[in-house]
């Protein structure tokens, strides 16, 4: 049994996991991982976005208050978005939110952001077997319970 | 009844209290003291003036009225029945430590939620469970003015029990059943062998004297209405205002709400949460138009609310003088200065 | 409301991993949905009459439909709910094949996240609103980029159909890697013979504004309405003026190397670039010429000699860069591919040996336009070779230079070179090194099997290890794998397959036209098979080997194919745009402009309502929808239409229920 | 001449041009200074300058585009005293064009430092305070009950403590001679501290400080940045970003996208930290952006007019984002 498999088959958390996909790159690189087969572990949930431009910041830290264990924003490569520029602005937006939410007890690792081109379904496999993989350590997230 | 407990023991009186009835009393929390629930583990400072007022024990910053939830009808999916919950809170709730000028807050609710007209089941079932332990305040504030509105620093009005400090002992005088079953409690102990009723009303009278009375109220609601168009007066007494909402919410008598229904999918609750009609929302009408739009207009309200609207319609005063709104104000906005000013 | 769930067996697709059964039981307890069922195929005919009766029946208001991945059918089921009068944009897809069932294994995790999937698009639909297009005019003229035979085919196909082509050229002339070789496989006519007649229709064609010997400098704008930038570098020769005599060429005394034969024979400075380039004119290469090095230099030696032999006073040494602007309603890629670049390969001398030659400088040793007149003379000291080995899949199909596709052509290419070496030199002996033979075309396998039999081409299958020079020749050492022993052949010339890569600059170009380009450079299609020729920008196609390797009838066909694509696409006098834009509430904005600041496509304007305040206002024909606008708005009063605010928070507070 | 007088003098030359201007006068007591809009000359004698006078009277710069909260009409003309610091909310508030620069005086005061009152509680019981007298760089206090000497940079805002801008950067005229600032140097240590202790420690912090949030929105009313109004999304209902409960997780959320909104545009001007009736330390939340910001973009808010605040633009190869 390969790694892969391994990985995916100890799937017993109760670990979610919210992944926001441009429509452009990242949505349509899942669907290959999907044509091609390519087995991811099973936590995740994709929603579709136009663009990473579109991510209001609000959006993963909403997740997180709401119970999400872990956020994954994923976008077009740097120059290459559809919509020009959209992921520059979503970059510098998403990583002062990483370190951000960190300080008010969302651990960093619990978020994350990649470019993922619509051609790259393994690299989209390998991506998402490796955050699943990060949550899981981290276990469910720590709730801020009156 | 008249008994005494000295000051050491008074954390065991409050354990005690918690086994039979919620307690909220003015507990410290971070540098702030507010009036929570009380739990052994929580330092309680009978001392300091607190942040918040104890209205939060009867009238929580929210709670659920409904709990709702549609459900589908399996057989036929275009029917939904929905069922609602309603739970009334109906612990035995006990607030110590409260100067009195807040235990008197109450009765400006009592007049909205539990008088002649609407009775609002969710008050008034907390209300009628309740008992209520001040403490003769005996070193009023700067910003204190609860003899000007009809209170006073030793007022009993209100009050279940009146504890009074005297060096290391609290002398309580209870003022009704609810008061009397709570000096029961084995940490009172009886007066004799020291008390000092002469000591405990030369206190009370200190305590009263060091408050100046800053205006007269005689005949204070008309004259806020002869001054309502003055839109210069109120423009300039409330330029510094922020529209925040602290006045209102740190307030023993303002007991606006708002109602809101939060819920995913068809399930969830209606709850109503504290409003401020300093918030531009407050008057928000659904068309887009605000029929106080601007901030002037906003406190103008809050002042002739508490010391008109409700004078001429409930006979009361919707302002007990504690001062919270002076001292927390983050622009010192003075309401004594603004009401003074109409009178002059 | 009244929502209608169907979700897709797709076969064993989705059924097989998900049960499909027990999510529809699931959804019919969600609030609002008042019908739930499983379909074998949504897609189908009978997949669809279902949806279409059920939303009339059930005067159904939202419709959800678990399947494959919305790139996939949503504009299927778009259409289909439009035939049922219901607005197609209370619709969404649950991506529950792609996403779900083909990637993973156990049938109850796969089953529940389905389940959450679609509630979460259950949560979307019901925050729907119709929506509406609005229309743009469309500008009738469409942008080439890239003259070579795609290009042109494209250009001319576009033209004959009456539309206005813009052909913008890098090189001098149009032609491109097609005006280079010799004869073409598999019917060895002369390449030049069939393309020069396209290259001068596309000159002459009143249609077609030829623009080379530049490039696109910047693109901005929408399908319908894009404008365009394109750089026009100084040639030093007025073009307008040149007549294409050639005289400064031969007069011209700065020796440079000749760039169409590939550095094979010599150029001047100034030159033309074939004979039957079109335009037919010259132009200067600053770097060789005499006067612009010496200016460099600081030096003065005013050469100036093609400017002085030239009857028509063309040569213009004043001429600066030209920018010109264009609009257009559509643009088509071609701009081809390159060559790949041997010099990495030591064993094979790493490009230091010069009787080790690339496919393409072949190609002009065999044209009787090139550097030889057609005589096959070997580069180091112009001897006819008497044995030629050809080397295949340099820089294709190995993944030690990165390179892990194949080329596609170089089989054929290579075949072809060998029958021609034996019509040149009939006493000539060829070897082929190759992995595989790939001749899956019409009468290729055919032409494979012409150059063993015919042209007595020795084909040996293995890797050449080595290659050394020997006794003024070449040595090289191979190993036949069917034979499984070494081999060695003493070589005159040695012809590598170079492999098929993306055109030098085209990722740049992708950038500035915002479309997506794989690994290897090549630019994506929109779909591999569905959508082969457009991208994923809407009025922007893909022709030739842009996209990846391709032979001239495959380049030509797609040529072809694009200018389909553009025509109907600019048949149309209005097109309809996206109504999945942006929208400012004006009562709520605060006028703080920061969208308007960030909006890549200025499609936000000022606007004053009555009451005098100044607000934000989506120009809806403009915008794109990125939403880049609605993410920096501090107080949510720009939403964007089918993604807003209070979708995506009832999605998430779904998935976290 | 002191420079209260130099201030009186420049108000009363002003103040025929200008409809008011904003100055501190005396609150209820001696902490606690109050705003002051004088309009008249008789009031000019009112005004006050101490190092209690903090407010940011930024806050009070009209928003001329849409004022549906009506502070000023749009043709007013005002001036306004201003610190070094306010002077940063100011040029913030410029750079997003939220303000005209031509329709107000700013009356530059450059600012030795001011007292912080929370810091000041924890050594005296400022509710019976009767007198503060600083001395070098100590402050005799006197209450009802006691009598104190505290050294000021006990007492000191941190802000102050640390302060890189005393003289305002932006004025109209500058009120007296400029003073020296100080060394930035530990100013982020609360953060770096805070950024060291585990995750647990952390939610359970501001669990406890959230806790205690009556949800008034007076950091919000308080802050320039905030402009907003009516239309903040923590109680807008479409969308529906937030519940209106007072549940600690939802006034965590509040003020963490408040925070967020303020990402690249916080000053550290610290008025959301000093309003809070409850005593969140909301600064500290403010500085972790102001630090990542720095360090991310090597950008601070409000320091020249001229710059793109940092999330509102990019750099196709950022520098610090790896």
């Amino acid at each position: 049994m390969s790694d892969i498999q391994k990985d995916i088959q100890n799937n017993d958390s109760n670990i979610k996991i919210i992944a926001f996909l441009c429509n452009w790159c990242s949505y349509g690189g899942a669907d290959t991982a999907g044509t091609s087969r390519l087995k991811q572990p099973s936590e995740v949930r994709i929603i579709r976005i136009p663009c990473t431009g579109r991510v209001n910041p609000l959006f993963p830290m909403k997740a997180f208050i709401d119970g999400a264990d872990g956020v994954l924003i994923s976008g077009c490569h740097p120059n290459d978005c559809h919509y020009i520029e959209g992921n520059f602005y979503a970059r510098r937006r998403l990583e002062v939110l990483k370190y951000f939410i960190d300080f008010m007890g969302i651990e960093k690792e619990r978020f994350d952001y990649q470019w993922v081109s619509a051609s790259e379904g393994q690299r989209w496999q390998q991506l998402i077997i490796d955050f699943v993989e990060r949550i899981k350590k981290l276990g469910p997230i720590g709730k801020c319970e009156t | 009844m008249i008994k005494k407990i000295p000051l050491n023991k008074v954390k065991n009186l409050l354990d005690d209290l918690s086994g039979d009835y919620k307690v909220f009393a003015p507990v410290k929390n971070g540098r702030s003291i507010i009036f929570d629930e009380y739990r052994s583990d929580k330092e309680v400072n009978l001392e300091k003036f607190s942040v918040t007022s104890i209205k939060e024990a009867l009238f929580p910053s929210h709670e659920a009225m409904i709990k709702y939830d549609y459900k589908k009808d399996p057989s036929d999916l275009s029917k939904t029945s929905l069922s609602l919950k309603s739970e009334v809170n109906f612990d035995k709730t006990v607030i110590f430590g409260v100067h009195p000028c807040d235990a008197r807050g109450f009765f400006t609710f009592d007049k909205v939620y539990a008088g002649n007209g609407y009775r609002d089941v969710y008050y008034k079932t907390k209300r009628d469970a309740t008992a209520i332990v001040a403490i003769t305040c005996a070193n009023p504030l700067a910003t204190c003015f609860c003899t000007t509105v009809g209170g006073s620093p030793a007022d009993s009005e209100g009050t279940d029990v009146l504890l009074t400090k005297v060096d290391e002992f609290y002398y309580a005088e209870s003022y009704s059943e609810k008061g009397e079953l709570l000096l029961k409690n084995s940490n009172f102990s009886s007066p004799q062998g020291g008390v000092d009723n002469e000591q405990v009303l030369k206190i009370k009278e200190e305590a009263v004297q060091k408050l100046d009375k800053n205006f007269s109220t005689e005949g204070i609601e008309n004259k806020l209405l002869k001054i309502f168009s003055d839109s210069d007066y109120w423009k300039n007494a409330t330029s510094k205002c922020l529209s925040c909402g602290i006045c209102t919410y740190v307030c023993p008598t303002c007991y606006c709400f708002n109602i809101t229904d939060e819920g995913v999918m068809g399930r969830g609750e209606r709850i109503r949460s504290w409003d401020s009609c300093m918030f531009p929302l407050f008057t928000l009408e659904a068309s887009g138009h605000n029929p106080r739009a601007r901030k002037f207009e906003r406190y103008r309200n809050r002042i002739n609310h508490k010391f008109s609207y409700l004078v001429i319609r409930n006979n009361i005063i919707g302002c007990v003088g504690c001062g919270r709104c002076i001292r927390h104000c983050p622009v010192s906005l003075d309401i004594r200065e603004v009401v003074k000013g109409v009178i002059d | 409301m009244r929502i209608g769930f169907f979700i897709c067996h797709c076969g064993s697709n989705i059924a097989g991993t998900v049960d499909v059964v027990q999510v529809a039981e699931y959804v019919s307890k969600l609030p609002n949905v008042v019908h739930s069922v499983h379909l074998m195929y949504t897609c189908s005919q009978p997949g669809q009459k279902e949806i279409v009766d059920a939303i009339k029946e059930k005067r159904l208001t939202r419709i959800v439909i678990a399947a494959c991945s919305p790139k996939m059918h949503e504009v299927t089921f778009r259409r289909a709910i439009e035939r049922t009068g219901l607005n197609p944009y209370l619709f969404e897809m649950a991506n529950i094949r792609e996403h779900c069932s083909w990637i993973h294994d156990d049938r109850e995790l796969a089953t529940q996240k389905a389940i959450e999937l679609v509630e979460m698009t259950i949560a979307k639909v019901a925050r729907h609103e119709s929506l509406f297009s609005n229309k743009v005019d469309v500008n009738k003229k469409v942008l080439i980029i890239g003259g070579g035979i795609a290009g042109i085919q494209a250009a001319l196909d576009m033209a004959d159909g009456g539309f206005e082509v813009v052909l913008v050229e890098r090189e001098p002339t149009i032609g491109g890697k097609m005006a280079q070789l010799d004869n073409t496989f598999p019917t060895i006519d002369c390449s030049s013979c069939i393309l020069t007649p396209k290259m001068v229709d596309a000159g002459q064609h009143e249609k077609i504004k030829l623009i080379t010997y530049a490039e696109i400098e910047s693109v901005s704008g929408y399908v319908g309405n894009f404008e365009v930038k394109v750089h026009k570098k100084p040639p030093y020769v007025n073009y307008e003026k040149c007549i294409g005599c050639g005289i400064c060429e031969r007069k011209c005394p700065a020796k440079a190397p000749n760039r169409f034969n590939l550095g094979i024979g010599e150029g001047k400075a100034i030159y033309i670039p074939f004979p039957q380039a079109v335009p037919k004119v010259a132009t200067i290469t600053k770097e060789h010429c005499i006067y612009f090095k010496s200016l460099a230099e600081g030096k003065l030696n005013r050469c100036k000699i093609c400017q002085k032999v030239c009857h028509v006073s063309a040569v213009d040494f004043e001429i600066k860069d030209e920018y010109i602007n264009e609009k257009v309603g559509a643009i088509i890629t071609a701009v081809g591919f390159d060559l790949f670049n041997h010099s990495v390969y030591q064993e094979y001398g790493g490009g230091r040996y010069p009787d080790v030659i690339s496919s393409l400088q072949y190609e002009r040793l065999l044209s009787a336009s090139g550097p030889t007149e057609g005589k096959i003379k070997r580069p180091s000291d112009g001897k006819e070779p008497e044995t030629v080995v050809f080397i295949s899949c340099v820089g294709s199909r190995d993944d030690s230079v990165g390179r892990p596709y194949c080329s596609g052509i170089c089989c054929m290419y290579m075949a072809k070179q060998a029958i021609l070496t034996k019509d040149h030199l009939p006493e000539s002996k060829t070897f082929i090194f190759y992995i595989d033979i790939r001749a899956g075309s019409k009468a290729y396998e055919e032409f494979v099997k012409r150059a063993q039999v015919e042209a007595g081409a020795q084909y040996i299958r293995g890797r050449v290890a080595k290659i050394y020079p020997e006794n003024g020749g070449l040595i090289v050492r191979g190993v036949d794998t069917l034979l499984g022993q070494q081999v060695e052949v003493m070589a005159d010339l040695v012809v590598l397959a170079n492999g098929v890569i993306s055109s030098r600059g085209s990722n740049e170009l992708a950038q500035k036209l915002r479309i997506p380009y794989d690994q290897y450079g090549f630019l994506s299609e929109g779909h591999p098979k569905l959508k082969p020729v457009e991208t994923n920008t809407a009025g922007i196609f893909l022709a030739g080997a842009c996209q990846g390797p391709k032979d001239i009838p495959s380049s030509v066909a797609q040529g072809s194919a694009t200018a389909g694509k553009v025509q109907g696409l600019l048949s149309k006098d209005q097109l309809e745009t996206s109504p999945l834009v942006a929208l400012v509430e004006c009562s709520r904005c605060i006028g703080c402009f920061k969208c308007l600041k960030v909006c890549p496509y200025n499609a936000i304007e000022r606007i004053t309502l009555k009451d005098g305040s100044l607000v934000a206002s989506v120009i809806p024909t403009v915008c794109q929808g990125c939403g880049l606008c609605v993410a920096t708005c501090p107080s949510a009063s720009i939403t964007l239409k089918g993604f807003t605010d209070d979708q995506l928070i009832a999605e998430v507070e779904a998935l976290c229920r | 001449m002191d420079r209260l007088d130099i201030l009186k003098e420049k108000v009363k030359e002003i103040l025929p041009e200008v409809d008011f201007v904003i100055g501190y006068s005396k609150g209820f007591d001696i902490l606690h200074p109050s705003p002051y809009f004088v309009s008249e000359e008789r009031q000019i004698r009112n005004l006050i300058w101490d190092e209690f006078c903090i407010n940011n009277f930024a806050n009070y710069l009209p928003p001329p585009k849409r004022v549906p909260n009506g502070l000023f009409k749009q043709d007013e003309k005002i001036g306004l005293v201003v610190k070094g610091c306010d002077s940063r909310s100011i040029i913030q508030l410029l750079q997003e064009e939220i303000i005209f620069r031509d329709t107000f005086i700013i009356l530059g005061m450059p600012c030795e430092m001011k007292i912080d009152l929370k810091k000041l509680r924890e050594k005296i019981d400022i509710d019976y305070i009767q007198s503060f007298n600083v001395s070098g760089d100590k402050a005799e206090v006197k209450t009802l009950l006691e009598k104190k000497t505290i050294n000021l940079d006990e007492i000191l805002y941190d802000k102050c403590l640390y302060c890189k801008y005393p003289n305002p950067l932006i004025y109209d005229y500058l009120i007296g001679d400029k003073v020296n600032p100080r060394s930035r140097e530990g100013f982020y240590k609360d953060v770096d501290e805070f950024e060291m202790i585990s995750n647990e420690e952390k939610i359970s912090c501001w669990e406890k400080e959230f806790d205690r949030c009556i949800r008034c929105y007076a950091c919000r009313e308080a802050c320039p940045n905030c402009y907003c109004q009516y239309q903040c999304i923590a109680q807008t209902r479409r969308p529906h970003w937030i519940s209106q409960s007072t549940e600690t997780i939802d006034k965590k959320f509040f003020q963490m996208f408040r925070a967020f909104h303020n990402a690249g545009r916080c000053t550290d001007c610290g008025e959301c930290d000093r309003v809070c009736p409850v005593g969140i330390p909301i600064s500290k939340i403010m500085k972790k952006l102001t630090k990542e910001v720095l360090r991310l973009f090597n950008y601070e808010a409000g320091v020249d007019e001229k710059l793109i605040p940092p999330l509102m633009t990019y750099k196709r190869e950022e520098d610090n984002i790896g």
